[in-house]
């Protein structure tokens, strides 16, 4: 590991992965804490620009935190914002974020029930910077234990959107398009599957990273890897058009309002079923399999019958044009 | 996509027939053949769509010199980013650019130190910032004929603002090759054309590469089948005994190139000796502005000072065997351990064009 | 090198000097200094914000012209499972 | 209000209020949530030096949260941490910060049990910003209410020393002293505290902004004030000679291991016991008194026999010389 | 404090008898009397310890021009921000400075702006700083002549950066105070005099004021006891019908005042006229640098603009009047209203010295 | 205006121009340009780190002797509840 931190640790690839594992020894691999009955989990947002197509940093934080609650099986109750502001911002900005938080945490049935404020030099932070951390009672735990050969991959919808608007925004690369970021909380979709008796493995929110970094992450250094059918990825037209403009693969945009989510093999009819009853889950789609042979490893099965490791992202993909 | 199909050539059905056409075809082939492309996005397609999988035991197809990224001498890079750490411009570049390491920085790190850099899709996004900008903005202009082209016409057929400069590192694809052959430093059977460059280029210029070499060159385009059939019409020469130029992507590439194209070249570039990073200097391979043209160019209105101890490859890095088809990612022992896209040694593992990054990223390994 | 893409001509001005083209619901302006006679539904290779090549109806024909020529040997000579 | 947000919005004093009360419309004013029988608080911490005399940001932002839970009545239980990370900033430092975490937090006996990392650009962040969250049980619900004229005001300890140790490195005001931050977490100073029968009404720990803060905001909008002994307030040598040299008043000055505490007047003399037996309450005073007449003001009686308000602060109080 | 005695003049005893023999001599007062003290830190000391608290209905203690922040003029704030904004230079000055207010900024609000200031908490520690930084440091040298003669001695022995520059805004209490007395703007029944600024500047100097207009002066320190003596001397003199100068603070002042800070001043500062904010130019009141010096001073160095259209007042703020005694904050309609230490409106409510600032902080509004 | 604190000199170096002075444990570098004789364990008043008047043994008694001149006098004419 390199002596200085560089914005790529912080693109949620591989080098993040490393930096938790070496600096914070960290390993619980699960998007919240499973603490008896109650889950919690913490994550702080950064993002530019702060309003973009879709939604806002407000929007971005609470449903991140909601989602992450509903990955470890619980149901998402209270929420904490704290917030460090840039000196000379607007505080007509702050209002709008602030409404756009209130109304995803009433779509989302969470109460938010703490704050914090800090305030920095104008310049020490990029507009503002907001931490949610969130409670939820556990249903059932979802601990991504008991994983067997031929467990079923669900992704929620099709993958892509929120990467790719964000990049498009905060490059100026002057795309005009109808894509907007799938920013969402997803307890409506989900908590019926984590209610029903639906067998489900394991769940994570594809954010940062895309569904590559997800994957990857699920069966880093577990005994089991994955075996997707990449013509059976859910991905919207002007999603496949803005990828190869940028040479980027949908697999590496990330996405705001998308679970994947592991199922035994049995129920993944039933599984599709409940996703589907939900507008935002219309999309859904079995992607592929655990595979023991893949162990740690994603496989990619392309619609020519050829195959390939889809690998752990390393950093951040920049667009490219040679 | 009407009149025009181009799902055509991302068929699985067809990208199948012509699998097993070459299968068929291969079989034969008196010996284990080496076909080299000599363009990055060929290599990411071929990556992408698995192609190696597709291909009998005896083909191989390997990348050659093809990532514009990969040979832009450090001693380009050492002077620009020295000119942006020292003055106050604006410098442009495309997003690949950004992370190849000169001989102590990248723009990347440029950037963390203060150097005002900016990520540009297209030069003409690159005039409308510098129309906007109160700087002097530099576009460290990288790239085959394809992106000299659209420089090329800018400059020609724009009105641009006078703070808006051009920095050329942009190289010409066939005389470069060409020399390499001739020197002997890369060797294999066939070629398979870059199909955007050679839109502009067009194909005649390729004829002394069958005439002089006797290598079978086909013109290829970036779906399955445009690199299969490419492929295929190859081994079927190799197999006639012929050595020709052909086009596999006669939908986009006329024989004759882009004729209003090569003019917009002729008037604002000359062709002149350009080092390759890795490979030396290379006669006839560089486009630098013309005189007509001082006015933007970089490298005369502002003082750029070369160094000598410039390092094209730090110790251990094979780029430069690699970017000629000599070597394969593999065999460097710096691959996936010192060397990733993250903290690359050498060029070709920051592009996604670059062959070592096209394998970390998704090669079978 | 020279990532490009096919994308639809869906608006010229500036006498043909300027642009915009679509592909799946996605705009973008493009230059096209490049190319001669240019129609609103011609399909251009775009790369770098810019059109290098126009791809033509009877060119496109050739292309699979090409291809079929390859599989009928395949399909004549031998056709496995697919 | 202005229409940007200032450095003053983030002092912890008046404007920080005024902004949390317009802006995000809260009021409970604790300093944690109280959710049935567990509390929940959310802080982050940007601070100047990241490496002081006596502690550093990390063990500051576990000692802040684990504090702020202690203050509704609960046993601090649960953190989380998340980062931001200036791109740039040395992984030897983070390295250092996350061990300073690591022992607080098994000071206090809590668990880090969730964390997030960002990394932003290089100047987007002042080296590094950690939010951290906690959950604790509640033993006794501590909300504040039922406060009555003559319930006695206590202060833990010496008081101002953790804002004059950081002023002084911070401004380079080249001051040679012993002076350390008290920062520390207050779990083996309070619990006890909390799990006596003392009728505890409410405790604050006067961080931001000063014991003049904690005060002010403790009766701001309430139907009582306070009436404080200025004799009585516990000041170290140091700390009162700082004061002088910088012209602050040393109520003003943070502190980071103290708490005010207001207890029935009855419970007075064991509340101060039981803090006394713990080392970090060995300077515990009672310092004066709730008193209806002055409702929302902070009365200071002089040891000369005048009074005087002792106003909440605007804003953050700066060295003067003139 | 061994051999001297320093608690003794916070011993709440003596202040209490003091109180009381004030309380007791004014009974022997024919009218209500006026004192004003001309010190911030006076006023800070009179609110802090409550001291008004302490004193009988029939005197009352008001704050004069005692801050020298308050009266700094918009003018000078106004050019060196503006230098500050446009070249590349770093301003150094004391923190109770950064947030005055100018006519359209204050040095806070510059910060946000991207100019470079800082605070220190004295020359010399700026001194230090300019010899670490490759950029023109500028100390906005505000203060009486406590302040001038620290400007004074470190200019006059120390080695000096060539990159230190002096931008003076020192100004001279006696001969502001006799002017303002002279004109007519101020009138009380008796002054305090500045305790610190005095050990400069010594008492004789103020034996004008007593013989002109027949003020009773005296001298004091800063402590509880110290300002209840001289308020005790005062009320004696008045009974007495005496007007004379006092020392209160003998174990500080000495009456010819220090010989050696009076030498530096001399050596280095001339007296000239000088803009007191809101109050107008004052002749023989503001201290420049003697030519000798004036490769220091930023007066001189730098291409400084100063406008005609400054604003010393903005509508509504009666601070000229609070800072002649005239008014008090109570007077003034902005008070805790638009006018916060937050957002100042008036000079006045910016320095913990400034009276509304301090009426804000602790007074018993 | 102007404020100033009593500190103990402790240290005196560069043949008295500079030196160290201390009051509760805090210790500061402090200018002392402008005080003739100085001695370590002197007190002086300062201000904006510079010392601008020595307090001496005398003149500080001195300084009492004022405040009982006046208490005396209250303690004559009439001594409350103090
Ligand atoms: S892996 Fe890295 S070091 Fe090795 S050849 Fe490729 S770029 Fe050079
Ligand atoms: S309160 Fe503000 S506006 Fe009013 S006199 Fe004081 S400084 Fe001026
Ligand atoms: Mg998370
Ligand atoms: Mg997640
Ligand atoms: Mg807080
Ligand atoms: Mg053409
Ligand atoms: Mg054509
Ligand atoms: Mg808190
Ligand atoms: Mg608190
Ligand atoms: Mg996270
Ligand atoms: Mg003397
Ligand atoms: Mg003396």
């Amino acid at each position: 590991m390199s002596q200085k931190i560089t914005l790529d640790h912080g693109s949620g690839g591989k080098l993040t992965l490393e930096l938790i594992e070496e600096v914070f020894k960290s390993e619980s691999g699960l998007d919240s804490a499973i603490l008896g009955d109650i889950a919690f989990t913490t994550d702080s947002h950064s993002i530019k620009p702060l309003f973009f197509a879709g939604g806002d940093i407000g929007k971005l934080s609470v449903a991140g935190t909601v989602n992450d609650l509903l990955c470890v099986g619980a149901k998402p109750l209270y929420l904490s914002t704290a917030f460090i502001i840039e000196a000379g911002f607007e505080i007509d900005k702050l209002n709008r974020i602030v409404k756009s938080i209130k109304e995803e945490a009433e779509d989302a049935g969470v109460k938010i029930v703490c704050g914090d404020t800090k305030v920095v030099e104008n310049g020490k932070c990029d507009g503002v910077y907001i931490n949610t951390s969130g409670i939820g009672k556990i249903i059932r735990p979802i601990k991504g234990d008991n994983i067997n050969d031929g467990d079923a991959v669900i992704v929620s919808g099709s993958i892509g959107e929120h990467g790719f608007a964000i990049l498009n925004q905060r490059e100026n690369l002057n795309l005009n398009t109808e894509l907007r970021s799938d920013v969402s909380n997803l307890t409506d979709l989900i908590l019926p599957l984590i209610e029903s008796d639906v067998e489900i493995k394991f769940m994570r929110d594809p954010t940062r990273g895309g569904l590559a970094m997800c994957l990857n992450e699920l069966c880093y250094k577990r005994d089991f890897g994955f075996e997707i059918e990449e013509s059976l990825i859910p991905v919207m037209e002007d999603v496949r058009v803005i990828s190869e403009i940028l040479g980027i693969e949908p697999y590496y945009s990330a996405n705001e309002g998308k679970m994947v989510i592991v199922v035994s093999k049995k129920d993944q009819d039933r599984a599709l079923d409940i996703l589907k009853k939900n507008p935002k889950g219309s999309n859904a789609k079995i992607i592929g399999k655990v595979s023991k042979k893949t162990a740690g490893n994603v496989i990619l099965k392309t619609k020519f019958g050829s195959t390939r490791l889809l690998k752990m992202p390393v950093a951040d993909k920049m667009p490219r044009i040679c | 996509m009407d009149r025009i199909k181009l799902n055509i050539y991302n068929d699985p059905e067809i990208v199948k027939k012509l699998s097993n056409f070459i299968k068929k075809e291969a079989e034969k082939l008196k010996k284990t053949i080496k076909i080299m492309h000599i363009c990055g996005t060929h290599e990411n397609s071929i990556v992408r769509f698995g192609l190696r999988d597709l291909l009998p035991g005896n083909i191989t197809v390997i990348a050659g010199p093809g990532c514009p990224v990969c040979v832009t001498s450090s001693r380009d890079i050492d002077a620009i980013i020295e000119l942006a750490l020292k003055e106050n411009i604006k410098l442009l570049t495309f997003g690949d650019m950004l992370k190849v390491p000169g001989s102590r920085l990248s723009f990347s790190k440029a950037i963390s130190m203060g150097a005002d850099i900016q990520m540009i899709y297209s030069i003409f996004d690159g005039i409308e910032i510098a129309k906007n900008s109160d700087k002097p903005c530099i576009f460290f202009a990288c790239g085959f004929e394809t992106t000299a082209a659209p420089t090329a016409a800018a400059l020609k057929d724009l009105e641009i603002p006078k703070n808006f400069y051009i920095y050329s590192v942009h190289k010409y694809t066939p005389n470069g090759v060409y020399a390499l052959l001739k020197s002997g430093k890369i060797s294999m059977d066939a070629l398979i054309l870059p199909g955007h460059a050679s839109t502009i280029s067009g194909l005649k210029t390729y004829e002394r590469f069958t005439d002089e070499f006797g290598l079978p060159s086909v013109a290829a385009g970036f779906e399955a089948a445009d690199i299969l059939l490419a492929i295929a019409l190859i081994v079927k020469q190799i197999n006639n005994k012929e050595a020709k130029v052909e086009n596999a992507y006669t939908r986009v590439i006329e024989y004759e190139g882009n004729k209003r194209a090569q003019q917009a070249i002729d008037e604002v570039f000359y062709l002149t000796s350009s080092i390759w990073r890795g490979l030396g200097e290379i006669e006839n391979s560089g486009y630098e502005l013309k005189d007509k043209y001082r006015q933007f160019d970089a490298k005369k209105q502002f003082n750029i000072t070369y160094t000598n101890d410039y390092i094209e490859h730090q110790k251990g890095c094979k780029c430069n065997e690699i970017i000629l088809g000599n070597l394969t990612p593999k065999d460097c022992p710096l691959f996936t351990k010192r060397c990733t896209p993250h903290d690359p040694i050498g060029p070709c593992m920051v592009s996604d064009e670059g062959t070592c990054k096209n394998w970390y990223d998704g090669g079978l390994i | 090198m020279c990532l490009g893409i096919a994308m639809k001509v869906v608006e010229i001005y500036d006498g043909g000097l300027n642009g915009v083209v679509e592909a799946g619901g996605v705009k973008r302006h493009c230059f096209f200094h490049m190319i001669d006679d240019l129609k609103v539904g011609d399909y251009v290779i775009v790369h770098a914000g810019c059109a290098i090549e126009k791809i033509e109806e009877e060119e496109a024909q050739e292309n699979l012209k090409l291809i079929e020529q390859c599989l009928l040997g395949e399909e004549a000579g031998g056709q496995d499972k697919t």
